[in-house]
């Protein structure tokens, strides 16, 4: 179904002119704050705005009622240009209730907009959120734009104002809570409600009452805001200049799922792809088991590393055998990992990063698994690994490594991060004849061509289409003979076939494109990133571009090996900088490779960097 | 059908020694496992099953060095992850006939997961563990079937552990096809594997099996030729449970419990003694719990079998029906990447 | 015994909420969860053992957020391992009374060869398995408990697993107590936990739990006290198994199969129902098979009992024999230092 | 058990005089090499020279007898002096079939002595072991001594020479060749019959005609000798000077359990070992489960996985837990050890490094595992590594590596390798009282004390004594609040938490003794080396400097965190060499932290370094 853009809801007061806005939502885990904060980006884009969205929510399913621990959120930049990041301050703070603003009020700028449901701050209320003054009445909060509403009462009010087609207990009502409070944003940022309308439709038509009710909240918020005498002023956000073209939402697991399926389609090749659910990396296998019209097979596992040699199996067979996980599942997956790099097995290998270490912050992001993805495995058991920097950036970022993985026989690792999976973005929908093609051709007759003959260019075995009369062999874990594959423990052979592993995944450069730098090609600062930290650097380094500033960027897709020009271009900079959301884990293979004192800049708080922790390390280092 | 298709020759009739590998069979000289192997050949020649479609996967042992030996295709994997890697496999290319080769250390301590879960699935898979009661090729430790207070490399006290039994734990997990045979009874070890060939869905043969380096004789007396006839009751269906040298010793059930019985000294009669029924499940829990400890014999052969659903035929189905309900059209990469709410910006 | 003793305070009686922790309870209102806990508050209460001499022990899932709620000791550990690490706990300190609590995944998907192994090994812990045939935490995927067909997050076309059976697992790898109970029937749930408290040895206790938000009402027709006096049958040792809202139907064996009568009806006569008995091990396989699909009464109770050295006994023997044999002299790491052939070099 | 030295079986032959000697016993997997091999060391200790073993066996139970895969061997240097390497190539080689000779000839220096069976020549045995030609008689052997003797006749002559306290089967006599070599190998190194004659009685004791069989064979290989008109000479080694004092042989694995059993017996904690078997580690398990009496439990788990919770449970309920594996048991173990970590739990991780990826080559040895020791766990999760340089070394690794992770309460990983656990090496018993203590407080009452409480200097938290009134309490492996405890999903919490644990580690450094430099203190060239490349590269940077070259050598205990003062020597060298086998895994880390051009010099052949190999890279680098 596609859809055309939406026009503002027309207003009667007077609007002002933005060219983008932060906003966040917070309120309670069962408050709906996911389903608002993704209808209003929808909403925006839709409108025409660039996006990008970053939804924070606790690991509970459901943490108690109005606690802090208990607190969802939503933040999301809309803007008239390119959208880099969630944005680092918010301009409007949407608290459903006292946890809510107590957890976030932090991030709201001075003079921001703060909406809060003055019908949640009982005493109870004020006791489960810790709060020991109400601070709706100290002065606390003076120097925000308070915007107080009895969201329960009206919310009510409005839902119930006229019989519905059929009976809503109180309960049911007061769920309609959060569509209220979308409706007030709506107003506020001269949004249309419509996608929200048919949204509501499309969710709960199967209850009318239910719908009826949501799109009387919906409407009800608007019109306080049409209405009300408090002073606050409507924005405008026009929209960007985005590519011409047709555009859907996605998310990074969204694109990572897309991607593995155009791999099979462009291979020519069934997807089978096993895993065991886990905090962040569930949702690929949610999204892969709707694709299997595509030829896509889906395996529920028993565990993390029966979900590898499942998957391990499939290429044996002759499938593109794909797995994913997060950090605690990349572990158990090693030891099978190791035996696919021994037997040559075309695996793709998806861990979307989470905070560590052990079951750590299993809903937040990081980036603290990038050692132990080219590393954590015993012996020298080399592998490439690729990582993607935006949520529809998995898409390419998951094709190429499974392009990789099916042209040199090999276990390729990818790594997204929380941020990338459940971040959205709208994306400019690319054509499948517009992909890179993939050869995965198997050895499919007996034609003088060994099963451990290998390719001149690429080193990579034959991929034996196992069934195959004649072409009868048997592969293993143990060392193998680098002409017939046969069990080989000669000590000359062995060290000929680690050369070999470690030249066959080096040799990969050779699929490298040149380096991009964004920015001078000399100079005194490189920024040096990959994965999610892409925009927060972008936007810092256009910004002291902007200011005169003499600072690059270049963001990695290829962790191993790295790009062969990359050791050039740093010696370029008089300083390189390394921002990650770990403690300087690129760092310390980018000064090994390179013997240059990179210096690291580290966050590790279960959050993307924001704009201004970057500028500031380079304001530090460039002074 | 999944997509992965391979086209069989003419398959013209094999012999044993085609089902022979060109590498050398590196097994202690006089262990059980070289009769296993070539009953294995000697049965895969005799299938009607062209040899190309045999796979044989296995973990980590003594016994999963056996994909090596077989003139098949072959994946000796890791340390009991086998049945995983088999699951694989047979969701790709359903039609492969898949076997593995297994230990009792790889299929029941480090494996012991896989396998339940290989078996509750009905994944379509031959497997056979040879059990010896002891880690073979890292020289001799205890294993889950070894005996309690055994003696070993690493349990010079004695082993604290009560054993697993292999059968009752298949049972327990509903397997579709439960037997046991001996390395040393050539023909019914050559049958029961035929059985288990033809079983559809996960069949699960435990093979006694001695380690004459590490554990030697430890079945001697359900194998050898003299305690034999006594010690093991050997099952076929529709006939009742005899045993002894001259058949005249037999099982009968009292309560929920079974009792051996003799026919010549007229302690019961032949009426008395249980038909064998391997599609009984309680029967085969029953038979399953003789130790061979106590004065039952051991019952060999096939225990239990029943029919289900293999879980490759689902996940394959799925694909089928999806395709069919959900027909890609035009370039289908293009239709799902398009699929959802899209919107056009000029 | 081990070196590491604690010295017990004279334990004054304590109550529910001195089982209470400081930290929130942080599970779905109307999960399940919630009563499991508040009984098991209330019978460690009950029990003759000093608070800090429990240990919690448990993996990852909204079940095993448990040990944070007990005010006792409590590890919440990785995904499905609680029982190896409460194996190395129980090896060190015998005296304490280890539990652990762990949901269907968390025991029976990727801890399923650690919970066989303790249960066959009869590690003195108290495993309370909170089955709601869904995984919670990760929203929604089915479980190895969940039936065939199961639409779930992950499986929109359905489930092609066939599922566990937990009691039959239980008992196909000879656990030690095997027992059912339900989250919405309190005081069969109280007794349930008592008993196993009471057992020496491992206790499998599988508990139907109510998963609100991803798998509402899977239990509805055992727990709903309208149509549980048919669903269920409460098993009581000694007593003939015996249920209906007017307790007078019953099971019966017929062959190795158990029939529901009606007495009612004068289906059968009292005598033959059968009388519930926890040591009849064919018996509790038979009353673990009853799915409660048929229409056969569901079980809860304790289906199975039996006593067997526990692990952690032998373990802890060893050490204190061959410290009886080979008592140590002088600086006893000297003497093992200096042990086998040494020679001097003047 | 303590026994006198013992003297030379006088000769009437004329006698040489050698420093060192090195030699290799080669045969099939049946034929008793290790126990000839093993014997032979044992009479060169008794005889007072130093020496230095080096097993070699194929990964089967038993290959194929006669084959190259099959063959078992044992090389061994004795000397005069200190000895550090079983050598790089042999004085003599004694090959008991044409296979055996195939294999190993190569290692024998030109014109040393090689022993063959010429009774093991016949066709069957040639086409076995491959062999075109029959090597005894085609030329390819002209440059050695060769000594031909038929080797099975002359046993079974020997041996049933008169009758035997019982029959003997031909095939019972036949396996008593091994001695009969033994015995000429006596003669030929002018070694004593006693020792062996002694370990005949003590171990056939209970058969007497196979005793008695065993000493006719040793007997007679010593008597030909002496009265063979072959050309053959005897040599001497005179003792070695060694420090005076009670001695006894240790190999690394031995070592390795003593270190642990000395950790608990000093620290007054029971020992709680848990593991799961595995070449070559396995024998850590049958050590330990032998010294019950001195309060060490141990466990065989159903996996490695298994294994590493059961100790991090002995841990927490108090004991020191430990496991040991090989590299597959490693990347199991991970997401375990993560955990202990996480909640700061004091285990030891003995892992014995083998020839990798995957199964690899089992029996081998290699140290490839030392980056997944540091870095192969998901999230920033830092904990010490240590290795030990020689057999006995282990010793005093392990029980630093206890001692550690106690004080610290934390994982600590002990890296062992192949060729550590199975070499032997005469050990100057050390006394129980010389070991530094090890303070293993527990808290073990309500004394004001909380449970997450740290330590000022060390920053290691409560071990608190489970079971104990007042203090119960949760932990966990969810991020914790610094100060409770408590699950925290706080941003600055979880920072501050990531930067406190690897403070905590590289706080360790306190405990690193000043390094030891062997040589100059400043110069051309520093070889820095770490684990069981001590005696090789010891070996040739005297050498080195013997020849007036201006070559260091520092060799590692601490892998991680690394000496403090390193970063200060290395500098002062012009050049830094890093031998390893492997592909450059500290020499990665070297060059990523010091930021220096570190060489990288590589074997990964599962075969440890010869010194000439040292010396090459040595000579290439100063010219
Ligand atoms: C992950 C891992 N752990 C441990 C081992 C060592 N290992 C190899 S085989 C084996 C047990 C073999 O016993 P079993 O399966 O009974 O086979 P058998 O040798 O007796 O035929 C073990 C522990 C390994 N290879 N990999
Ligand atoms: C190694 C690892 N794999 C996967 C996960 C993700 N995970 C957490 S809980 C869980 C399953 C929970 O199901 P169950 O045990 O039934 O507990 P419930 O939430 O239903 O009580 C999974 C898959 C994890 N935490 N660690
Ligand atoms: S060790 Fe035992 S099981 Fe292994 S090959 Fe030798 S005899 Fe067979
Ligand atoms: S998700 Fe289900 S099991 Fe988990 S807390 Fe919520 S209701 Fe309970
Ligand atoms: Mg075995
Ligand atoms: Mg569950």
């Amino acid at each position: 179904m596609s859809s055309a853009s939406v026009l503002a809801q027309p207003t009667k007061k007077p609007v002002g002119q933005r060219t983008d806005v932060v906003i966040y939502f917070a309120g309670d885990s069962g408050d709906g704050i996911q389903a608002i904060g993704g209808q209003f980006g929808h909403t925006c884009v839709r409108m025409g705005n660039d996006i990008v969205t970053f939804p924070d929510f606790p690991a509970e399913i459901r943490a108690p009622a109005g606690t802090k621990a208990g607190v969802s959120g939503y933040q999301l930049q809309f803007g008239n240009h390119e959208v880099l990041t969630p944005g680092d301050g918010y301009d409007a703070l949407i608290a459903l209730n006292p946890a809510a603003l107590q957890a976030r009020v932090k991030g709201l700028k001075d003079n921001g907009l703060l909406i809060v449901n003055t019908d949640k701050f009982g005493e109870l209320d004020l006791k489960k959120a810790q709060c020991k003054t109400n601070p709706l009445e100290d002065s606390s909060l003076d120097r925000y734009q308070m915007f107080k509403v009895e969201l329960t009462r009206l919310t009510r009010a409005a839902v119930f104002e006229s019989p519905l087609p059929a009976p809503l207990s109180n309960r049911e009502g007061d769920r309609c809570q959060n569509f209220f409070a979308l409706g007030m944003v709506c107003w506020l940022f001269g949004r249309s409600l419509d996608p929200t309308l048919q949204y509501i439709d499309a969710k709960f038509g199967k209850r009318a009452e239910i719908a009826e009710a949501n799109k009387r909240a919906l409407k009800a918020g608007w019109v306080y805001c049409e209405n009300t005498d408090a002073y606050v002023s409507s924005f405008e956000v026009t929209a960007a200049k985005m590519a011409p073209g047709l555009y859907r939402h996605i998310t990074g697991n969204q694109a990572t799922a897309l991607g593995l399926v155009a791999a099979g389609q462009k291979a020519g090749l069934p997807i089978f792809f096993a895993s065991y659910p886990i905090t962040p990396a569930s949702d690929i296998l949610h999204q892969l088991s709707r694709y299997k019209n595509l030829n896509v097979m889906t395996a529920q596992a028993e565990d993390e590393i029966a979900a590898a040699c499942m998957a391990i199996g499939g290429s044996y067979a002759g499938a593109l055998g794909c797995t994913a996980t997060s950090g605690p599942g990349l572990d158990l997956k090693q030891e099978a990992i190791s035996l696919a790099v021994s037997t040559e097995m075309p695996v793709v290998i998806v861990v979307v990063q989470r905070g560590g270490p052990s079951t750590g912050l299993p809903t937040k992001t990081e980036q603290a698994d990038l050692l132990a993805a080219i590393f954590g495995r015993h012996g020298e058991c080399p592998l490439p690994v690729i990582a993607a920097s935006t949520p529809s950036d998995c898409y390419m970022a998951t094709y190429e490594a499974s392009r990789i993985a099916i042209k040199y026989r090999t276990p390729v690792i990818f790594l997204s991060d929380g941020y990338l999976a459940n971040g959205a973005e709208p994306w400019l929908i690319p054509a499948a004849k517009d992909l890179p093609p993939i050869n995965a051709k198997q050895l499919v007759e007996v034609n003088g061509v060994k099963p451990f003959q290998r390719d001149t260019e690429t080193q990579a075995r034959q991929w034996v289409r196992i069934g195959t009369p004649g072409l009868e062999h048997r592969v293993g874990g143990l060392e193998k003979d680098i002409g017939s594959g046969n069990i080989s423990y000669d000590p000359d052979n062995h060290e000929n076939m680690t050369h070999l592993r470690k030249a066959k995944v080096d040799g990969i450069v050779r699929e490298i494109p040149p380096t991009v730098i964004a920015g001078p090609t000399s100079g005194d600062l490189l920024i040096l990133g990959w994965g999610s930290t892409y925009g927060a650097i972008k936007s810092a380094a256009d910004l002291a571009r902007a200011a005169g500033k003499s600072v690059a960027q270049v963001h990695l897709r290829y962790l191993n090996p790295l790009p062969p020009d990359l050791g050039d271009i740093l010696k370029r900079y008089k300083k390189v900088l390394i921002p990650e959301m770990n403690l300087g884990q690129l760092s310390l293979i980018v000064r090994a490779k390179y013997v240059i004192p990179a210096q690291p800049l580290n966050k590790i708080k279960g959050q993307p960097f924001t704009i201004t922790e970057i500028t500031n390390a380079i304001d530090t280092l460039l002074t | 059908m999944s997509a992965i298709q391979t086209v069989p020759l003419s398959s013209k009739k094999l012999t044993n020694k085609d089902y022979e590998s060109d590498q050398e069979v590196r097994w202690c000289p006089g262990c059980g496992d070289y009769a296993i192997l070539r009953q294995t050949q000697k049965v895969l020649a005799e299938l009607d099953i062209p040899r190309e479609k045999h796979v044989f996967v296995s973990g980590i042992g003594c016994s999963s060095r056996f994909p090596y030996y077989m003139n098949t295709y072959g994946f000796h994997t890791i340390h009991g992850r086998a049945p995983a890697f088999a699951t694989g496999i047979k969701c790709v290319q359903p039609d492969l006939t898949v076997w593995i080769a297994t230990g009792d250390g790889d299929a029941l301590s480090i494996g012991g997961n896989h396998l339940i879960h290989a078996l509750r699935r009905n994944v379509d898979v031959k497997i056979l563990m040879f059990n010896n009661r002891i880690y073979g090729l890292t020289k001799g430790q205890y294993s889950p079937t070894s005996e309690s207070g055994k003696h070993t490399a690493s349990t010079p006290m004695g082993s604290p552990d009560h054993p697993l039994n292999p059968l009752a734990l298949a049972l327990g997990v509903e397997a579709t096809f439960v037997a046991r045979s001996l390395d040393r009874d050539l023909q019914h070890l050559g049958q029961t594997l035929h059985h288990s060939a033809k079983h559809k869905g996960s069949a699960f043969v435990e093979i006694l099996q001695n380690c004459n380096v590490f554990n030697d004789g430890e079945w001697e007396k359900f194998t050898d030729k003299a305690t034999k006839p006594m010690t093991t009751l050997a099952l076929e269906d529709g006939k009742p449970m005899l045993y002894g040298p001259n058949k005249d010793k037999g099982l009968r059930v009292k309560g929920f419990k079974l009792e051996a019985v003799d026919l010549a000294k007229g302690e019961a009669k032949l009426e008395d003694i249980i038909v064998a029924d391997s599609t009984d499940l309680a029967l085969a829990e029953m038979l399953a719990r003789i130790s061979g400890k106590d004065s039952l014999p051991l019952p060999i052969g096939v225990l239990y079998r029943t029919s289900r659903t293999c879980y490759e035929n689902d996940v394959v189905a799925q694909v089928q029906k999806a395709r069919q309900d959900k027909p890609p059209k035009g370039d289908p990469l293009d239709g799902i990447l398009r699929a959802g709410e899209t919107w056009v910006v000029a």
